[in-house]
């Protein structure tokens, strides 16, 4: 499962994304690598973070990951459960979200999203499951932060349908929509962290993986990619920070398939 | 005001051909058993409406029931695609079926919209989404004071809406806790409807003033189904089958292997089964 | 992030003069001594928001702080008028005060819309009523999908709102059960909040996950006061002292007197005065 | 108190408007003679009639009358206590309520309502509480009932301000408008019993209380009183319905006044 390195991409992926979190982030969690790194931080640095969950769970701190958005552990560990309308009313679009954090099914370099189609809307080749949250998470969060492992697939210079606006065609154009939160400002990939370029907002390169190279990102994005003046190193994860990762996953499958199964769905 | 009917009946009674339906549940009590009823009773034409449409809405559209979904989110939760759905969209099986298609907040507001009585809902949303230039159904207005433009969509209002809840009292209010979702909306917002619960009891004196209680006469129709929702879950009653939405993925891949399992699960089973399905389930709580 | 604070502080911190404030509670919580001590420090030209502006607002207004009044039910509730408002906007005296007038329908959507961050709300009302002609904030919208006309009002948000509230844990989070108004809404419009609260324990573990919780992170100060809301109630610690309410009608009927007994019950007054106030009304429940 | 009859005009209004109440009905309820005759009709002959207060509780069965519309006995009684902008939106607004029972200081021969000021709206005369809940609940209700005892001053030929709409100036006024629902159905005062005439909706005498006559009616309103072709005579309140309601003031009485009172207010 893991490397030379003793940790693999993707556990290099979710502790670098866990990392950006604070403790008085007010984070809306979606669900996969998202859900993992918010856990991670509220598990190490970030003892304080409060985690949302679009179901209605707030300040919610699960023992394991959820499968869904809504399991049963998300409401029993939150300050408070509340209905969706309210949800989406009171705490997304009344701006109390400090981070959205999303994944992507595909990506561009301004951090426009696709989870909708793959191909023509009407007649797509690939019908995904749809925006759920996004639509809204993307533009009235303060900020935006998106994971995803890279892949030419993923990465693309131009996606099939816009979800969910990140910075459109870049520069000012969320401004110029009316739109006045930061949108995305963190791309944390199995590879690399990337950061919109001041001015022209396209996503670059600030930051290497251990083990990630200029010519693996390349390789496994889509666009010609932009590396900033100096690309640091990402600080391989700590002891601490991979084991809470590695039992918090453990805890996860242990209670997913162990799940006594009924006979039929 | 409530009627309490054995499950067949609550169904022939208040779904029809060519309505509108909602079978509602944020991953939490989910109406399968409801669903599963209206499976056998072969509706046609329905107008499925949820934010979530996760393995339920797979079975009825690959069953061959639906001409139309209204949804924000299909997805098997946590899984992947919905294998059915796809199927239909995409290769027209077993029918064509027409999507109209928005986002949470916006079917939030739209269920909200209904249960207020209100034609429409207004929120601050679909800013530079592509999905308000493919549904002709998202509009927007202008706010008369700041000249802040809006989303717009309609309300929802279904014919009828099924949910699943923890219980209803010998009068015929239910009690829903935990995570709430959308439901006491989808039931205010609805003509009818239908509720199954896995227990009645005789009170609610003991349940709190501020709790999601519906009264009896906002209630169409009250079955008792016990395990009623699996493989989602009921708080206080038992877990979630992570389990089935696995195993979903694989069942609902192939067309042959979809429609024996529906054979044997759904068209040969009946709501008494739904027990004990949940028994190993009931650890929890 | 909410501190806690003695309330002379909580209120010198987050009150300024000229604030759009509301002092909120609907019959119950009313926060009497956060109102109290704002009279007290002798804020000036108020704008004071709330849809029951009761005995406490009279009291505020017969001080002259307030420069304008926004509201939809200006009475004393059960009992009748409000003497002070009456003599306010019959005779100017202390001073002239403008009055914004709703129904409780459009204050409601408003502060609901404040919550929402939405700069409005619309809503099917004041169909006929003569207030839209007297309010040049009461406006309309056609709805993109019926064309229906509905009501619209601006969201209310005011710089500061208190509330009285029945707990909070050590972490600042607010517990709010029984009559929950419209309290929840008013702290999140706002842009500071201030909760009065009868006593602070260690954590909410016992309490269910579908009340009324406010995140300490939506508060910005918390300052216990036992007795706090008198002579309103605080549900499950003592109840309405409904003689008192009857009395005010008659210490605000003349000015001399209700200066003399503000200035003996109020500016002679602490916060730490409204325990013994309730004492005799604790027996309830 | 009672009169030669045995009860007061005022009992016998309440007690009037509490026998048009029906088990199936969902009340929204004003305080005052409002909340007595529903109370009444609860503790009589309609036992599930559902009592709506505008503070949130849904379906509260008070032993005692609340002083305010807030009282703490109607939400230990109720079925449920929701937030004041559920109650608007959800219940009132929603369509879920069957009878809007409301109060007037003024109110003219089409069921218009003043409850706002006596006098011109800036420069008043008298300034009065306001509309409150009344404004839609005289439009979102199915139907409306009036109560208020008969006096020259509260019953004008033209109200001074129209806080709450009932069929404007007659006919199809409210059809006019937009609005579908019934509009004022019923006026009860201590006096008669009154109903819009069907093509007019001028408010007609279709029934006079015991010691009520033509000639005390129209002493007590302001504008010249029509009177149906066959005038009924209001049945005399009986026994249990007088001990129902004297028993319940009793009660309340003594709650309100006994409050052990504290030192402020």
């Amino acid at each position: 499962m893991s490397n030379e390195l003793g940790f693999t991409p993707n556990e290099m992926m979710t502790i670098a994304a866990s990392r950006a979190l604070k403790g008085d982030d007010v984070c809306f969690v979606g669900i996969g690598a998202p859900s993992a790194a918010c856990n991670v931080a509220r598990l190490t640095h970030a003892p304080d973070i409060t985690l949302i969950y679009e179901s209605g769970t707030i300040g919610t701190a699960p023992d394991v990951l959820p499968l869904s958005i809504g399991d049963g552990e998300l409401c029993d560990t939150a300050v408070t459960t509340v209905s969706v309308p309210e949800m989406f009313r009171y705490w997304l679009q009344g701006g109390r979200i400090s981070i959205g954090f999303l994944g992507a099914a595909q990506i561009d370099r301004f951090g426009n999203i696709n989870t909708t189609v793959i191909g023509d809307y009407a007649h797509p080749k690939t019908r995904l499951p749809g925006g759920g949250g996004a639509p809204e998470i993307a533009t009235s969060s303060k900020e935006i932060y998106i994971t995803m492992a890279q892949s030419k697939r993923g990465m693309v210079e131009k996606i099939d349908f816009y979800t969910s606006f990140g910075h459109g065609d870049g520069g000012d154009h969320r401004k110029r929509l009316g739109i006045d939160t930061a949108g995305p400002t963190l791309l944390i990939t199995d590879l690399a962290i990337w950061k919109p370029d001041p001015v022209t907002k396209e996503f670059t390169v600030v930051s290497l993986h251990p083990g990630g190279t200029r010519e693996k990102v390349q390789e496994t994005c889509g666009w010609t990619v932009k590396f900033a003046e100096e690309v640091a190193t990402t600080p391989a994860p700590t002891e601490l920070e991979l084991k809470t990762l590695r039992d918090l996953q453990a805890r996860t499958k242990a209670a997913h398939e162990g799940t006594a199964k009924g006979k039929a769905a | 005001m409530a009627k309490f009917l054995p499950l067949s009946q609550a169904v022939a009674d208040n779904l029809k051909d060519g309505d509108a339906v909602a079978f509602e549940g944020f991953t939490h009590l989910i109406p399968t058993a409801a669903v599963h009823e209206a499976i056998r009773q072969d509706f046609k034409d329905l107008t499925l409406i949820r934010m979530t449409p996760d393995l339920v809405y797979d079975q009825m559209i690959g069953m061959g029931m639906v001409k139309k979904l209204i949804f924000s989110y299909a997805g098997n939760p946590g899984v992947g695609l919905l294998r059915r759905l796809r199927d239909a969209v995409e290769n027209n099986w077993p029918r064509a079926i027409e999507l109209e298609e928005h986002s949470h907040a916006a079917m939030a507001n739209a269920y909200e919209a209904g249960a207020a009585g209100l034609p429409c809902a207004i929120f601050r949303g679909y800013r530079g989404a592509e999905l308000a230039k493919v549904n002709p159904n998202i509009k927007s207005i202008e706010c008369p004071f700041t000249g802040e433009k809006l989303a717009a969509v309609p309300a929802v209002r279904p014919d009828v809406t099924f949910i699943h809840a923890q219980k209803a009292n010998k009068k015929g209010d239910v009690l829903i806790e935990g995570i709430i979702g959308i439901q006491k909306e989808a039931v205010l917002a609805a003509k009818r409807a239908v509720v199954t619960v896995e227990e009645v009891v005789d009170d609610f004196d003991d349940v709190h003033p501020n709790l999601t209680v519906l009264p009896h006469w906002t209630v169409t129709a009250i079955s008792v189904v016990p395990g009623g929702a699996h493989p989602s879950y009921t708080h206080g009653y038992y877990i979630r089958d992570n389990a089935s939405y696995l195993e979903w993925d694989k069942i609902a891949a192939e067309r042959d292997q979809f429609l024996a399992w529906m054979q044997k699960n759904v068209m040969e089973s009946k709501p008494e089964d739904f027990a004990g399905r949940v028994e190993n389930l009931r650890d929890a709580k």
